[in-house]
């Protein structure tokens, strides 16, 4: 049941929305040099809630159209290079949003629901620009009360790096409900995850707990190492010597370019 | 005084500021404000839960990365910290960008969960190490978060105080603006004046701020220090470098 | 850190509010009695979302003011004679809902929102008699789009039956998410267990992706089978043959009567 | 027909609906609308997955008891099954109980999540062993959950059919009626007339139910009793008892 990396993202098309995780959180970073070597271009990119090297990779590779989220961060090797250069020179959309509203967004669109509403956010110069939220009254207070309204986004696919797939297809993520949320407010989900699970994930009833059932995944693939050079909650640590050679690299447009022939194109596709 | 003991005063400081809660949530990379957490925890008792978020071993969420805004919205939370690129005398916060948005220059990462919990966590608690008029500006470029709301909008929560590597202000919700408590060792009216880009209110005879006591510094090496380790490997290595010089 | 279930009881005051789950969940039978051994009335019955022999023992031993539920329940042992004998008497106030709107009013309440909108509904009777549902035009709609908002419902306690707890108060409900839910709506939660975890439920991950956080828990009580005579779903079958007995009895308010001296007057108090 | 013989007919006759569907889900207490997922995941390959509600080994949800209800609005739940103590001609059912709400005598249950996934599962079957005026009336006392809403009503699902002990109707979401499709062995149309509380469409000539075919009962013998076993111990005791009266 489970698919090659390239075939995984192949059901990715140009002009489709996909929502990813927070670094924390599980990053598909094989996937989405996979993404740059299919030369999928127009995304618009969803991070749940925030995003970093993945989105500052695929922006600075001209994939992606716009960009919605609450932060894009490389945490202690912050500024993004690529990101800084998109919003100077507006070559992405951006939709600014605060995590919460990311979150709610999504859990509209799991509960099949055309918004949630949110506290918060009045007074946030985040409210007049963002293009699709809305500022109504309570209908259920007498007094004056304004609340925010968060339309739903359902995504077309999730991406995300999981630690176990089983055969049937069934994610283990965890604690990471998010990731459960992500899934049920998309299309579908795409999954890569660390390592084979013999057996049936649903049939222990501690690993059901934290599994995301096969309904909700479209196609998962057997990916070890697949969050480098980031850290994997459930694994690995970040690939710090890499981080700090990418921020070097990426300084310039010209080094930028020099990356992705060194680290991406010239990785082969599983 | 040292960089690192500046560190450890601010810790401590912070620590005093959390005796009375029940629940601290604090930020992935916020080290100073995790340790005094962690130390307040360990000298009072409380808070009694302390949540590092990002971290897998200090986090007790298992709801989802949804769960610290849901907790904060039921009142779960008491005390959080927020920091900003800018940061103006209303307590508004700019955490997008100088300039015009959408292209600003720079641009920094975007404004977090700030424009939601600054609302609802009753003890919002600024933290900037930094006390420059290129960060304690007049009036933000961007308002991530707004310091204070009218009376129509639903607001449990809002900034405490702001704390910097020179003064501890706190802010008066009525008056929308911030009085200086204390001023740190080091530092002076004078220099608090020159250095801060908005106004607020001082007493001439502002005093200093109290140093820590030697239990609590003692509580930090000793009984602390471990946790510490276990969440800022690499900060307690700094923090921690030469034990002699704090004790 | 845990205590006893007569000490879990007595944080339930006469007049609150007491979500409740459904049979397959995990159902404080224990507890229940022993509310109405501490006499505590007028409570108002939360069936999340829908109630069995919990909600049947309290209405006949007249501990409730309101129930709000989808539906109660004692499955094949139907109808269920105490709850009968009330409806017709009107002897308790009903609040009658459908299924996912129980879950949207606790989830609403969880998020710390006024209401959640929700579709379906609109066309049932339920729409004409529940207080507190309110039909609105879908403030993001261009046509004409109405849909109905569920007000939060905010318990003041969330009480159930749960397979682990540890000495930390840290819950383990597996699957049972709704449980969590209820929790986190709720001022706090009251949970019996069937047995004591050695060691912190948090630090195991597979654990953890089930556990609820001692955050939310007010106080928890190891009470083994204390979903008798109801089934659990991890571990004990239901105890058909007293079930029969129970409905047998309770067919007439003396055969009630004579249920509660046998088998929750006679009872200790753990 | 054997009661015994009635009941492998209807699970046969609903495994036939459910071939074009991807995906299930099953009350609790529906044995045979769970038997005939079952025999279709079996003989069709689809339903690929089958979710029975309740049941702790075959119910693959893993969000809680909100999922059955986040996952029909999803979309990602093709057929359910729907009853009702009364379902009248516009395939209103009645959930609730006879006479004036809320003193309904009697009382039944009550409305279950039939207010909702009535609207959002496209293939909804209406199953009632039972048929009779009184469960099949001409007016609910009171409506559970409405056969149809009016154009501006979101809606994406609702009821295919009906299917009793005596016919399969399907219902035609124009008119909003019941149109009568096959009348099972042992019936006839003026039993049917003389026993339905609603007015329906109906062919002079209608014909009878297709039997099973004895390849399906089988399959429904060997290869999905042990499943079936698993889920409704009791029931497969009833329906296995005497196997060779089957086949």
């Amino acid at each position: 049941m489970t698919t090659s990396l390239r075939e995984l993202v192949a059901h990715i098309e140009s002009g489709m929305s996909v929502a990813v995780p927070t670094d924390y959180s599980g990053v598909a970073m094989s996937a989405i040099r996979e993404i740059i070597r299919q030369d999928i271009k127009k995304l618009h990119l969803i991070g749940v809630p925030t995003c970093g090297l993945q989105a500052e990779l695929l922006i600075g590779a001209g994939a992606v159209e716009v960009f919605e989220s609450s932060a894009l961060t490389l945490g202690e090797y912050n500024p993004a290079p690529c990101f800084s250069r998109a919003v100077k020179n507006s070559t992405i959309k951006l939709i600014d949003a605060t995590c919460p509203a990311i979150h709610a967004a999504l859990q509209a669109s799991q509960k099949g629901i055309p918004f949630m509403p949110l506290r918060g956010i009045i007074g946030s110069d985040l409210l007049n620009h963002h293009p699709n939220w809305k500022t109504i009254q309570n209908p259920l207070a007498e007094q004056e009360d304004p609340i925010v309204i968060i339309p739903a986004i359902k995504p077309d696919f999730a991406l995300f790096h999981a630690p176990l797939v089983d055969e049937h297809g069934n994610v283990w993520v965890g604690r990471r409900k998010e990731l459960v949320t992500m899934s049920q407010a998309s299309r579908g989900a795409l999954v890569t995850a660390e390592k084979l699970y013999e057996g049936n994930l649903l049939e222990d009833e501690k690993l059901a707990a934290g599994t995301l059932p096969s309904l909700y995944v479209t196609a998962s693939a057997v990916t070890p190492n697949g969050s480098w050079p980031l850290s994997f909650w459930h694994g690995r640590d970040e690939d710090s010597e890499h981080l700090k050679l990418y921020c070097k690299m990426a300084k310039t447009e010209e080094g930028f370019r020099e990356y992705l022939d060194q680290f991406v194109f010239q990785e082969v596709s599983q | 005084m040292t960089d690192i003991n500046t560190k450890i005063e601010l810790i401590c400081f912070i620590a005093n500021l959390l005796k009375d809660t029940n629940h601290v949530a604090v930020g992935a990379a916020s080290p100073i404000p995790g340790a005094a957490a962690l130390l307040a925890k360990e000298v009072y008792g409380s808070p009694r839960h302390v949540n590092i978020l990002g971290s897998v071993k200090n986090n007790f969420f298992t709801n989802g990365a949804q769960e610290l805004f849901d907790c904060a919205a039921q009142g779960r939370i008491d005390a959080f910290f927020l920091s900003g690129g800018q940061i103006d005398g209303s307590a508004n916060i700019n955490l997008m960008g100088v300039g015009d948005y959408p292209t600003n220059s720079p641009r920094w990462s975007g404004t977090f969960g700030s424009a939601y919990l600054y609302f609802l966590i009753p003890k919002v608690i600024l933290f900037r190490e930094e006390h420059s008029r290129r960060v304690l500006v007049d009036k933000v470029d961007f308002i991530s978060a707004p310091g204070a709301s009218e009376d129509n909008i639903y607001r449990t929560g809002g900034p405490y105080g702001l704390l910097t590597n020179k003064a501890f202000f706190k802010f008066n919700k009525q008056t929308r603006r911030f009085s200086l408590q204390s001023i740190h060792e080091g530092s002076s009216l004078e220099d608090i004046l020159n250095n801060t880009g908005f106004s607020f209110d001082y007493q001439p005879n502002t005093p200093q701020t109290v140093l820590s006591s030697q239990k609590m510094r003692q509580t930090l090496q000793q009984n602390t220090r471990p946790k510490i380790e276990e969440v800022y490997p690499q900060f307690a290595r700094t923090l921690f470098a030469n034990t002699e010089q704090t004790s």
